[in-house]
């Protein structure tokens, strides 16, 4: 498999305070990764690092071969680093339709193919029934859903989801779990999720990677990390 | 030389001047972030106040502490029948405020005339220093505005209840968590930028003429201030905002007209604020 | 699949441009009319509060669409106004009536672009902002007070009302019918180009800024630059309605690019609703002719009603006139089996 | 507060039919063609549109510019009005803004049909009426102080459709230039707002201070609303100015003057001021504005019989604190001299009233007979030299007389003559 993205020694200090240290990581092209550790690993820093949020204290980042590390959110959303917030961040004020139509316009897509893009990204996550619902009257599982839809419209590449599923329902969770199976196999997607929710790590079937006090702590499958005694330990506070 | 001391010591005055001016705002925009348009409102209400009270016969250094005190008790009632539900909508608090400026000033123009009116000296007479004469009334205020400005300071960083602000302005959710009543504090702070806002109304008023709208020179400038200085830094802040705004009029007025003086420091504000947005002492971004 | 939890007549605030083509069109046609039933100083002075519409749409564009507080259109109007004086009245070698026009759209498109990028780019926004364009408003006004060389100063700048040769014929616009009518086809034309460009691909990315600017920019949107183009839009069409303005009063003085004046116009726009364009028209058209019978009758007490409505439409009506009327009508519409 | 007699029950300001006329406007606009205006108001009253700050900046000079006019059509309706037609006031707030009276007098002239229109107050107020009263063939006549007139302002000045009833420059200020230099000194220094007026007066100003061989040492300009003047009052000490010659207007006047005294430099140099009348110097209060010399046209202390007649009528209808100064007096003048000039044409027709004001004279004036210049519609006033008394208490002893120059005539107009 090809890499997509790869990091290399990322650190971010705010202040004194490490939130990420020596981070070395890397998505191949269609290939779904999680990212797990307790409340203050550095998760979202990770995250936001790659997504261009937060610039790194030190370290590199690439992306199919060339350095990004210094490409703004915008940029490197052009490239199809796209991310997904933790809380839900969609138009509220606007229709299903048009926060998707919004998407399909930030890609750049030409005018004649916009409706058909859009049809498509509505039906890929499902929402064309609520389609022309207002983003401010759809629930929060659906709002998450729609999101994912912002991303695919704007033509990602490399889907950054921080905790797809907060808020929802174990049903919607297990939904979930099977629409970013399908899209990265069927779209050739790849991803990066950070989760809590361990089920729906697990039915994700993909390599995890556990950050803990902001390095590594350990990578492997689900059945590899969930059965390492260091792991259940850092969960439960006595690391 | 002493022309080089003379600017120096003008600068000086205009900027704790205009410090004082802008304490309120500073409070009210800089701890709760209260983008509090009726600013300039508050200060002519302090103007209008002393001049009632010292109309009707009571001494000014009376007329000023109730001045404040009346202003405050409008600051409270402002913030307890519409600031309170929009803490957290910035424009609708710009605009509510801005509304309160339109409606308190016909309420002045009704209740107080349109009139000259002017609070007399408390203290005529200048202070000499060599060949410097320096009116005696305004270095005091100068000297009781970095006094305010002090206990502000001190309030804030000292007490207890500076403490319960510090951490309200950190983090609202701990504050809460931590017993905070979040909404309590806001109003005292509040009703606190209200009271200064008056008591800067109030010491200012012997110096200047007092119309419906003198409080709005100040009101831009505030801003400009409090934004400069960097939101949250009272003392320092303050003092530092005031000196680019206030105090360096002066020296451009020295090169220039006053109307381009004032022009060049708008312009240069806004630079200022575009190059360090979190204010001058807070460095680049 | 997943169900909606909220039922789905729950208030939503739609703040979008909907169904408002009709409405805009009776207003026109209404007012297309009303000099056949009036005459007089009404028909003289319905233009220029038209021309304060055109305002408030610059507004509108602004804060309505794209969720950017200005305090500093009156800036933009002034240097309209400045921009055709010193154009039509022979103080400068070169100028006439179109090539004025020009100027001014194309000075107010400039300055607004300038500062616009300037801040934008570096991330200025919400209240920092709003702070510049009050700066923005003192400066003009200032400039126009201290360069009394070339704008009169205080004293102000007369500017002589132009006669139109379209080549085929002439219209001499002193009359008060054919200056009604060339300032209602202005407007209308003017309504129709913003109307089409919050419709079009740009507008709705303005949309999408207000609504979500963050989300935007990491969906790959250059917001700050559309943000500047919106701004520079609305600085071009605000100095065009100041350059109208110059030619219809004859008249231009630095109080019409000061605060009090730009303020002025935030409360047109906030008490008719800021979310269409066709509510800002007429809030810029009603409130200021009220302003100007009312404050005849009762100065100071209308100055203190508007203030209580101002506060009243922030605080409870935020939509404003229009936006409640509209939300109004859906109600109705999905109250109705 | 009755502005019209034909009109009893007046409410308190305004007409109760103008509040009517105001609301069917904008009720139902259609109603209020000129048709039914016209046919809503006394057939045989000549209506005369009044301009005034009433609100706004300069609000403080609104009372006595309409007491003054008010005044005058009482008097005037009271001996049977003009030409046998009563005159019927409209009011146009200017809000201190040149803009609004651009809207203000298009309104009285379109909207309430008036054939005169009197007032605004500060020049560029009344350069905004020019056009207007050029283009509708109206006449106006301006009650102020005001810079005098030159070509470059026209039609704000030097517009045939405009009459002068206050002093310029060459009347209120030349005749005391001597007076002040020889007792105080030549060394001053020229502070004004920031607008024509000021800049203007000072360009006369010089003209004559040459003559006397005095040197300007220090110029300063103000913009309006200015609240602090460390610098400029640094700027006068170290010129080592005797003299101040002040034409600072409104707000400024009394912050400037309050922070001048403060800093106690009124012992040291003298200030002549050509704006403070009586209302102004009473905003200044007895302590800051003691010793200051004013020079006007018209102060309500002089000793003319017509004055005293004046303020009697005045303080009977107004009260007996009510405050007149140059301006109001300037209103009143031009109801008369309107009134006078319509009764002679036998006619409201513009040229022939323009006609008529031209060379006319008002000898029931408070300061004595005035004139009309024909040639340039500028007026012959007499002008006073004042001082300021230490510890005055009403505008009864606020004022002591310096020196008095009667019927002084104006430099003639710089304009393009005739008009």
């Amino acid at each position: 498999m090809n890499q997509l993205l790869s990091v290399e020694k990322l650190t971010k200090r705010f202040e004194g305070l490490v939130a990420n240290e020596d981070v070395n990581f890397s998505v191949a092209e269609g290939e779904i990764r999680s990212v797990i550790g307790p409340n203050g690993a550095g998760k979202t820093t990770f995250i936001s690092m790659i997504s261009g949020h937060l610039r790194p204290t030190e370290g590199r980042i690439f992306f199919r071969g060339t350095d990004i590390t210094a490409l703004k959110v915008q940029q490197r959303a052009r490239l199809g680093i796209i991310r997904k917030f933790q809380t839900p961040s969609v138009f509220l004020g606007l229709t299903a339709r048009e926060n998707i139509e919004l998407a399909v316009i930030a890609a750049g897509t030409p005018r004649g193919q916009r409706q058909t893009r859009l049809d498509e990204v509505l039906d890929l996550v499902r929402m064309t029934a609520f389609a022309d619902r207002e983003a401010s009257v759809l629930s929060h599982g659906q709002r998450q859903w729609l999101e994912i839809g912002l991303l695919l419209g704007a033509k990602a590449q490399l889907l950054l989801l921080d905790e797809p599923t907060a808020g929802m329902t174990a049903e919607e969770t297990h939904a979930t779990g099977t629409l970013i199976r399908d899209l990265t196999q069927r779209l050739r997607l790849s991803a990066i999720i950070i989760e809590h929710d361990i089920n729906f790590i697990r039915d994700l079937q993909a390599p995890i990677t556990v950050l803990h006090l902001g390095k590594v702590f350990c990578e492997g499958s689900f059945e590899e990390v969930s059965s390492n005694a260091h792991v259940r330990n850092i969960y439960l506070g006595n690391e | 030389m002493s022309d080089i001391i003379g600017v120096a010591i003008d600068s000086v005055l205009i900027t704790l001047v205009l410090s004082l001016a802008a304490s309120g705002l500073a409070v009210v925009f800089g701890l709760i972030g209260v983008i509090n348009m009726g600013h300039g409102a508050m200060l002519t209400l302090g103007a209008y106040l002393t001049w009632a009270t010292t109309t009707a016969g009571l001494p000014f250094i009376l007329a000023v502490p109730l001045a404040a005190f009346g202003v405050a008790i409008v600051g409270l009632l402002l913030e307890h029948v519409l600031i309170r539900h929009f803490y957290s909508k910035p424009f609708e608090t710009l605009l509510l405020t801005w509304g309160f400026f339109m409606v308190s000033t016909e309420v002045i123009k009704i209740v107080f005339g349109t009139d000259f009116r002017a609070v007399s000296n408390p203290l005529p007479g200048t202070i000499e220093i060599g060949a410097l004469q320096i009116p005696a009334y305004r270095a005091v205020v100068a000297v009781l505005s970095l006094l305010i400005l002090l206990t502000i300071g001190f309030i804030y960083k000292k007490t207890t209840f500076g403490l319960r602000i510090r951490a309200l302005v950190q983090n609202q959710e701990v504050a809460s968590l931590l017993g905070q009543d979040a909404s309590m504090l806001y109003k005292q702070v509040f009703v606190a930028g209200a009271f200064l806002s008056g008591l800067a109304g109030a010491l200012i008023s012997p110096m200047l003429s007092i119309d419906p709208y003198i409080g709005n020179v100040y009101l831009v400038r505030s801003f400009f201030v409090v934004t400069l200085g960097g939101l949250g830094l009272l003392v320092e802040g303050t003092i530092i905002g005031s000196f680019v705004i206030g105090g360096s009029e002066t020296i451009f007025a020295l090169a220039t007209s006053q109307v381009f003086a004032q022009t060049i420091v708008f312009v240069l504000a806004v630079v200022l604020l575009r190059f360090f947005p979190r204010g001058l002492l807070a460095g680049r971004d | 699949m997943i169900e909606p939890r909220v039922p789905v007549s729950a208030h939503s605030h739609r703040t979008r441009f909907g169904g408002e083509a009709k409405v805009a069109i009776a207003v026109f046609a209404c007012l297309a009319l009303f000099p056949l039933f009036v005459s007089g100083y009404i028909v003289y002075i319905l233009p220029q509060y038209m021309i304060f519409g055109v305002l408030a749409m610059s507004l509108a564009l602004l804060w309505g669409v794209t969720g950017i507080l200005s305090f500093g259109q009156a800036g933009f109007f002034a240097i309209g106004g400045y921009a055709i004086g010193l154009m039509t009245n022979g103080s400068l070698p070169f100028g006439g009536l179109f090539l004025g026009l020009i100027a001014a759209v194309l000075l107010g498109y400039l300055v607004a672009a300038l500062i616009g990028y300037f801040l934008f780019s570096a991330g200025v926004r919400d209240a920092y902002f709003v702070l510049v364009t009050l700066a923005l408003s003192i400066v003009v006004e200032q400039l126009s007070v201290s360069q009394s060389q070339l704008t009169g100063g205080w004293n102000g700048m007369f500017i002589m009302r132009p006669t139109i040769d379209l080549g085929f014929t002439r219209i001499e616009l002193f009359a008060d019918i054919p200056v009604y009518y060339v300032v209602l086809a202005a407007v209308a034309l003017i309504y129709a180009g913003l109307y089409a460009f919050t419709r079009s691909r740009f507008g709705k990315v303005l949309t999408g800024i207000r609504e979500n600017e963050m989300r935007l920019v990491s969906l790959g949107v250059p917001a700050a630059l559309h943000k500047t183009a919106a701004f520079a839009l609305s600085g071009a069409v605000a100095a065009l309605a100041g350059a109208l303005y110059g030619l219809h009063s004859g008249f231009v003085s630095p109080s019409i690019g000061g605060v009090l004046f730009s303020t002025e116009v935030v409360v047109w726009v906030a008490i008719a609703g800021r979310s269409s364009l066709i509510g800002a028209l007429l809030g810029g058209i009603i409130v200021s002719s009220l302003s100007n019978y009312l404050s005849a009758i009762t100065p100071t007490y209308w100055q203190l009603a508007l203030g209580l409505v101002f506060i009243l439409t922030i605080a409870f009506f935020r939509g404003g006139v229009a936006g409640t009327l509209e939300r109004f009508v859906a109600n109705r519409r999905s109250a109705q089996p | 507060m009755n502005r019209n007699l034909r009109e009893a029950p007046a409410q308190s300001g305004i007409s109760r039919r103008s509040i009517l006329k105001g609301m069917s406007a904008m009720a139902a606009a259609p109603l209020a063609t000129p048709f039914l205006s016209n046919a809503a108001h006394a057939a045989d009253a000549i209506r005369i549109g009044v301009i005034s700050p009433l609100t706004g900046a300069w609000t403080v000079y609104g009372a006595a510019h309409m007491a003054g006019f008010e005044l005058a059509v009482e008097e005037i309706n009271a001996a049977g009005g003009a030409n046998g037609r009563p005159l019927e006031i409209v009011v146009g707030d200017s809000k201190t803004e040149p803009r609004i009276v651009v809207e203000q007098a298009n309104r009285l002239l379109r909207q309430e049909n008036v054939e005169f229109l009197a007032g605004t107050f500060s020049s560029a107020e009344r350069n905004a009426a020019g056009p207007v009263v050029q283009q509708a063939n109206k006449l106006m006549l301006y009650p102020t102080f005001y810079e005098g007139q030159s070509q470059e302002f026209f039609p704000g000045v030097c517009n045939k459709n405009m009459f002068m009833c206050g002093p310029e420059p060459s009347q209120q200020v030349w005749p005391h230039v001597e007076y002040i230099v020889k007792n105080h000194g030549k060394k001053f220094f020229l502070i004004g707002s920031d607008y024509a007026w000021p800049r203007e007066t000072n360009k006369m100003f010089k003209e004559k201070f040459a003559e006397f061989g005095g040197e300007v040492v220090g110029e300063s300009y103000i913009p309006f609303n200015t609240p602090e003047y460390e610098s400029v009052l640094r700027e006068i000490r170290d010129s080592g100015a005797e003299v101040i010659f002040h034409s600072l207007t409104g707000s400024d006047t009394v912050n400037f003057r309050r922070q001048f005294h403060a800093a106690g430099m009124s012992k040291d140099i003298i200030i002549w001021t050509v704006d403070d009348e009586e209302v102004v110097t009473s905003g200044l209060g007895a302590e800051v504005s003691a010793g200051t010399y004013v020079s006007f046209d018209y102060f309500m202390t002089i000793e003319t019989e017509n004055n005293k007649v004046f303020l009697e009528k005045l303080f009977k209808k107004f009260g007996n604190d009510t405050l007149m100064n140059t301006v109001g007096v300037g209103m009143y003048n031009a109801a008369h001299l309107l009134a006078q000039a319509i009764t002679a044409a036998g006619s409201t027709d513009t040229d022939k009233v323009r006609d008529a004001l031209r060379g006319s004279s008002f000898a029931g004036a408070p300061q004595g007979s005035i004139t009309l210049q024909a040639e340039d519609h500028q007026a012959i006033l007499p002008s006073y030299l004042m001082k300021v008394r230490e510890g005055w208490t009403s505008v009864n002893d606020m004022f002591e007389q310096v020196q008095f120059f009667d019927k002084v005539t104006p430099a003639p107009a710089r304009c393009t003559l005739p008009l």
